[in-house]
């Protein structure tokens, strides 16, 4: 499929700017500015691009502990997301968080948490929401490979087929769920299967080819949005760096270097920085650096900011709890 | 005005919430038989239609999952669980999403809408079930942040305490008890709420206060009646809410009498009933005559038998012998304690 | 496949046996001499029937809320059963749990409880244990159709594949779940397929034809002893009674009577019995005398026995809490 | 005797319980990489062989019901969860199974063998991780009949009670804290047990008794040494187990002190300070010269910045701060009391 090359500009502009802000928060990790768990998506931003392409503001996505680039391809701000893992006040989550916790429900996304597949059956939720009230909204749900290894989505996907939900699952496959591979936790390496028990058509797809994965989406968005039921789609990646943190090639325990070589190669963001470059795009380069450019400001603007405080949250929070 | 049953006046606090606000739902499962509610939401399938009134498969975790969600897209959802032995499954969704949710990115008045979610969870206990479908828990909830416990003892409150709960930003874990759910009282035609966090008075004395929860607290008037016999006069409060829980009314009370025994359905140690002791112990401790005494169950999972039950499940009389314990006991310690 | 005929009486006596000793239960639940939920297997009894008879004493059955018919199948005690049910002293889990709580160690039930599914992940560890030790024990689940749709069933289904447990899981498709109908907790009647993402094999059989239940627990069983890993069988069946309790046709709520004028005649009982006498066994009035005869020796012994009492129970239970 | 650091006794303990009884394995998460366990499982895999040391899918529930099944099969599992926050997923097996098991069919000396399961559970909190991965939840699971629970302290316990909990008939869930990993101290290099349900008096002193549990001991102890330098001689208790626990070393020690400050790292309402606080109140009561005072987590879900977690967590500082205003109060309630 053929993409115009304006919309590819600007699948490559949202992955260039979760790829250099990861970067830059992956050196604030090294030098010790950033303390809370990052868990880096580089290498896998063809998904959050892809997906997100097919989808209005009013949709809404749930991620989970490596969701920097579901966040900045739905449209959150970027000072949010500095804000956020420098536990600043303005952060997205107000600095209640961190990294592994971020919200921006004016772009749709109601937040994303570090529990494995723990946000899974609340897009369900969602889905079963805009179905009651007949808006054409849809719901999707962004997960790793591991979390198909938790029971309860497959409930989630026995209950959005029966009631025939606006949800799209996409499962981000890179093939290890911290430091253990797939042949490690499973039989077969057939995820996109997961549903068929439970009438949840699936498809497997490259996901490190934005176009592959954008087709998918559409499909599937168009599918919930018409009312027949949920899709699952399996996106084939690699992440770089390790579970967590900012290392390059290694994770804690595990030798993968093999592995990312072969995987370095299919660089998502270089593939569509080449097909560009053959259309005769000539400024992209300009276009990396008025990215490198926000970037900047906002990690200007988070420093900037007050550190999230004890008072105000300990007071409001306790006011919950109380009378 | 009117007398209903508890489990009617649980049905029609649903029945008032699904025809005044359309954003209310129930999901769970047994909602489409009398079988797992008994008569607390019968029918409400064919009066608010199956597409409100959901009945769902066994996978109590992405059920209540999925109601947390649907809250959050702004829907009011009531996830319903016919035993609280049930709802052990969905823990994750309860503890570690809906309740961090409501503080990580909920909080009403930071631009966000809150997490309004009431899970129901029902105590259904005796009856030779056993150790798997007679578990009462509140307790472990009540321990946590970010989550509300209320447990109505009455018809009344069964209702204003449901609605409140769903006018409530949440989440809100409310529990009812099918050993109530023929008691009957006057309730209000009307909707109406009943403020969470508040305990009632439903008796008024001078010697002791009995705090019950849920089923207890009936024990509790019961026991009164016992006692007011052989001249002791109990004060009777009715705890009604378990998270937050009105302390300053137990504290201003057992000020005034001196004397506590707390009465819950539920285990000891760590109980529900721990805490209420502990806090009076540390907010009236000057006046407090004697210690305050808890009546619970043993620290042992249900039997079955019906004999075994007997021994197993305190009431009236466990109450009013601790209370008559805490009298009988005199001013002696106090001042021996004084003089040391 | 023709089975030899005194096997197939053999089959014959333990179906008798659970119907019979059922029916009395029935009776008893009906005057109010017996109080305890009783989950009734009338019309599923080949089931147990014909997968015990695959089994030694030495293998596990794992059973749920309805496994009168389990622990009579894999030789459980009738005077166990009779006094758990009334909750004596002399039951089978020493009236400490009713009819939903059974166990005899002994011939292989470790314990059969209500929580829906709670039993299959237990199994899955025992046939674990079995491994390790390089036994050639098998475990087997039994579960409802109900079961499956509990996410930890896959969890567990996952498990026992990649570690090529010998479990095998007996899945009783009654069709329904209390009150719901298969229908209205599922798109597709399929349950046999639940453990193919996982690479558990699955197979479909009558539920209600003895040999044809046996054969495949044979296959299955030999898988799992060899090494070969798990199996999922789908027995599809019918429950005569009530969800729980005697009432013989009607559900609360549901009216099933046309369904089951449909299954009465499938009766796998009848079923034995027409092919036995076709092929001449002249004794089954008497050896049904005989059965009806223990029956009321062991009802007799239970209702002698000492109600199970307080203090004992108590006394042990917090010592186990206690130091 | 030799110097091991709190995750290295673990490590230890493991490896003599491997080393020792055929029927040990080890199951869950993370037992391949340091990530997970830090170094309290390390290499454990390719000393014992995977086959008994088995790092698992993220599939708590199914795991941990494998682990009781195996145990009840006659293996002497120990099943990780290296966050507690995970293990909420696994709640069916432990509290329905597991804890209910040990009563219906597992009381040893009734035939049966009860139901050696160790659950073994990491606090893992602090370090920006935010409130769902910071949980201390381990009052949930003292509140349950069925269960006990344990909670090390130093590393000769970390040991020590693991080793118990495995000879235990069970179930236990052993609770370690990540905070603990590097505190070092003396630890036989001998298999030992420590029995379960035994409190340990770190420090003895006259004036108040400060109970800890967990890393909470620690701050005690340090709180003590604070004290001292003002004058005030604290007693100090590490509490070591949850359930069964020490009643009667405890209240024999606030009985002569008359002051009791309990220090927990969970939440306050209904936490395990609630419970020794109540039962201190009814054992001692005419011993008690103060209220006793919690020094727990305030009843908020966990923060993330580093300046709030300060805030959140509490420690030496606010113990003897809670320690000093009840030798302030003095007995002038206690006399005001005796003269009512
Ligand atoms: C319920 C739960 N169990 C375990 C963990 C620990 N954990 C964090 S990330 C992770 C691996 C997840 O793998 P996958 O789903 O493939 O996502 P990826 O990290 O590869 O993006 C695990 C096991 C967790 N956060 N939540
Ligand atoms: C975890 C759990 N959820 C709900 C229930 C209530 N319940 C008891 S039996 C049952 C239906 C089970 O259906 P199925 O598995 O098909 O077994 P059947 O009763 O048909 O034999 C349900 C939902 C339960 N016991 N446990
Ligand atoms: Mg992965
Ligand atoms: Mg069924």
């Amino acid at each position: 499929m053929r993409s115009e090359t304006a919309w590819l500009v600007e699948r490559w502009q949202t992955m260039t700017l979760i790829r250099r802000a990861e970067e830059r928060i992956a050196e604030m990790v090294e030098t010790g500015e950033v303390r809370c768990p990052c868990h880096l998506y580089i290498g896998q931003e063809a998904v959050a691009a892809g997906v997100c392409a097919a989808l209005t503001t009013a949709d809404t996505v749930w991620g989970g502990h490596r969701s920097h680039g579901h966040y900045l391809a739905k449209g959150g701000s970027l000072a949010g997301l500095f804000g956020e893992v420098l536990l600043k006040a303005t952060g997205c989550a107000g600095g209640r968080g961190g990294s592994m916790h971020l919200a921006a429900p004016e772009v749709g996304i109601p937040g994303t948490v570090p529990i494995v597949a723990g946000t899974v059956s609340l897009a369900g939720g969602a889905a079963f929401a805009y179905k009651l009230r007949g808006e054409d909204t849809v719901a999707v749900a962004l997960f790793g490979d591991g979390a198909l290894e938790e029971g309860h989505v497959h409930e989630s996907m026995n209950l959005a087929a029966l009631y025939r939900l606006p949800l799209v699952l996409i499962c981000e496959n890179n093939l290890y769920a911290s430091h253990l591979h797939w042949s490690e936790r499973r039989v077969a390496d057939n995820l996109y299967r997961a549903g068929e028990f439970h009438s949840v058509p699936g498809e497997r797809v490259d996901g490190n080819d934005v176009v592959a994965v954008h087709a998918a989406a559409q499909t599937a968005v168009k599918r919930a949005r018409s009312g027949d039921g949920p899709t699952l789609i399996e996106c084939r990646t690699f992440r770089w760096r390790g579970h967590v943190g900012a290392s390059f090639d290694l994770d804690v325990g595990v030798e993968r270097r093999g592995e990312l070589a072969e995987w370095l190669p299919r660089d998502p963001l270089r593939r569509v920085a080449d097909e560009l470059i053959e259309r005769g795009v000539l400024d992209l380069e300009r276009r990396e650096q008025a990215i490198n450019d926000r970037v900047n400001t906002a990690v200007e603007q988070a420093r900037a900011a007050p550190q999230a405080e004890p008072e105000p949250y300990m007071e409001r929070q306790e006011a919950l709890c109380a009378r | 005005m009117r007398t209903l049953t508890y489990a009617q006046a649980i049905r029609e606090a649903h029945a008032q919430l699904l025809a005044l606000d359309a954003r209310v739902f129930v999901i769970g499962q047994g909602l489409w038989s009398p079988w797992y509610a008994g008569s607390s939401l019968e029918d409400l399938d064919r009066e608010f239609g199956r597409a409100r009134v959901v009945d769902t498969p066994v996978s109590e975790n992405a059920v209540t999952g999925m109601a947390l969600g649907a809250a959050l897209a702004g829907l009011r959802p009531i996830v319903f669980h016919p035993r609280m032995d049930f709802m052990l499954l969905a823990m994750d969704p309860i503890v570690n999403q809906a309740a961090n949710w409501s503080y990580l990115f909920g909080a009403p008045g930071a631009g966000r809408s809150g997490v309004p979610l009431v899970i129901r969870a029902v105590i259904n206990r005796g009856g030779e079930q056993g150790a798997q479908h007679s578990q009462a828990l509140h307790a472990m909830f009540m321990h946590l942040p970010g989550l509300k416990v209320v447990m109505p003892a009455t018809p009344a409150d069964a209702k204003g305490l449901l609605m409140a709960a769903v006018a409530d930003p949440g989440p809100v874990l409310y529990i009812d008890d099918r050993w109530l759910y023929a008691e009957s009282g006057e309730v209000s035609a009307e909707p109406f709420t009943v403020a969470l966090g508040e305990a009632a008075v439903r008796r008024s004395g001078s010697d002791v206060t009995l705090i019950g929860i849920s089923w207890m607290a009936r024990e509790c008037l019961r026991a009164a009646g016992m006692l007011e016999r052989e001249g002791i006069d109990a004060e009777v409060i009715d705890l009604r809410s378990l998270k937050p829980w009105d302390k300053e009314r137990v504290a201003a009370s057992v000020a005034r009498t001196g004397r506590a025994v707390v009465a819950d359905g539920g285990w000891r140690t760590a109980g529900a009933s721990a805490e209420i002791a502990a806090e009076i112990g540390e907010r009236v401790f000057d006046h407090l005559l004697a210690p305050v005494a808890r009546v619970t169950l043993p620290d042992t999972p249900a039997p079955a038998s019906r004999t075994e039950e007997q021994a197993y499940y305190p009431g009236a009389e466990q109450i009013a012998a601790a209370a008559r314990a805490l009298l009988e006991r005199g001013t002696a310690g106090r001042i021996k304690r004084a003089a040391a």
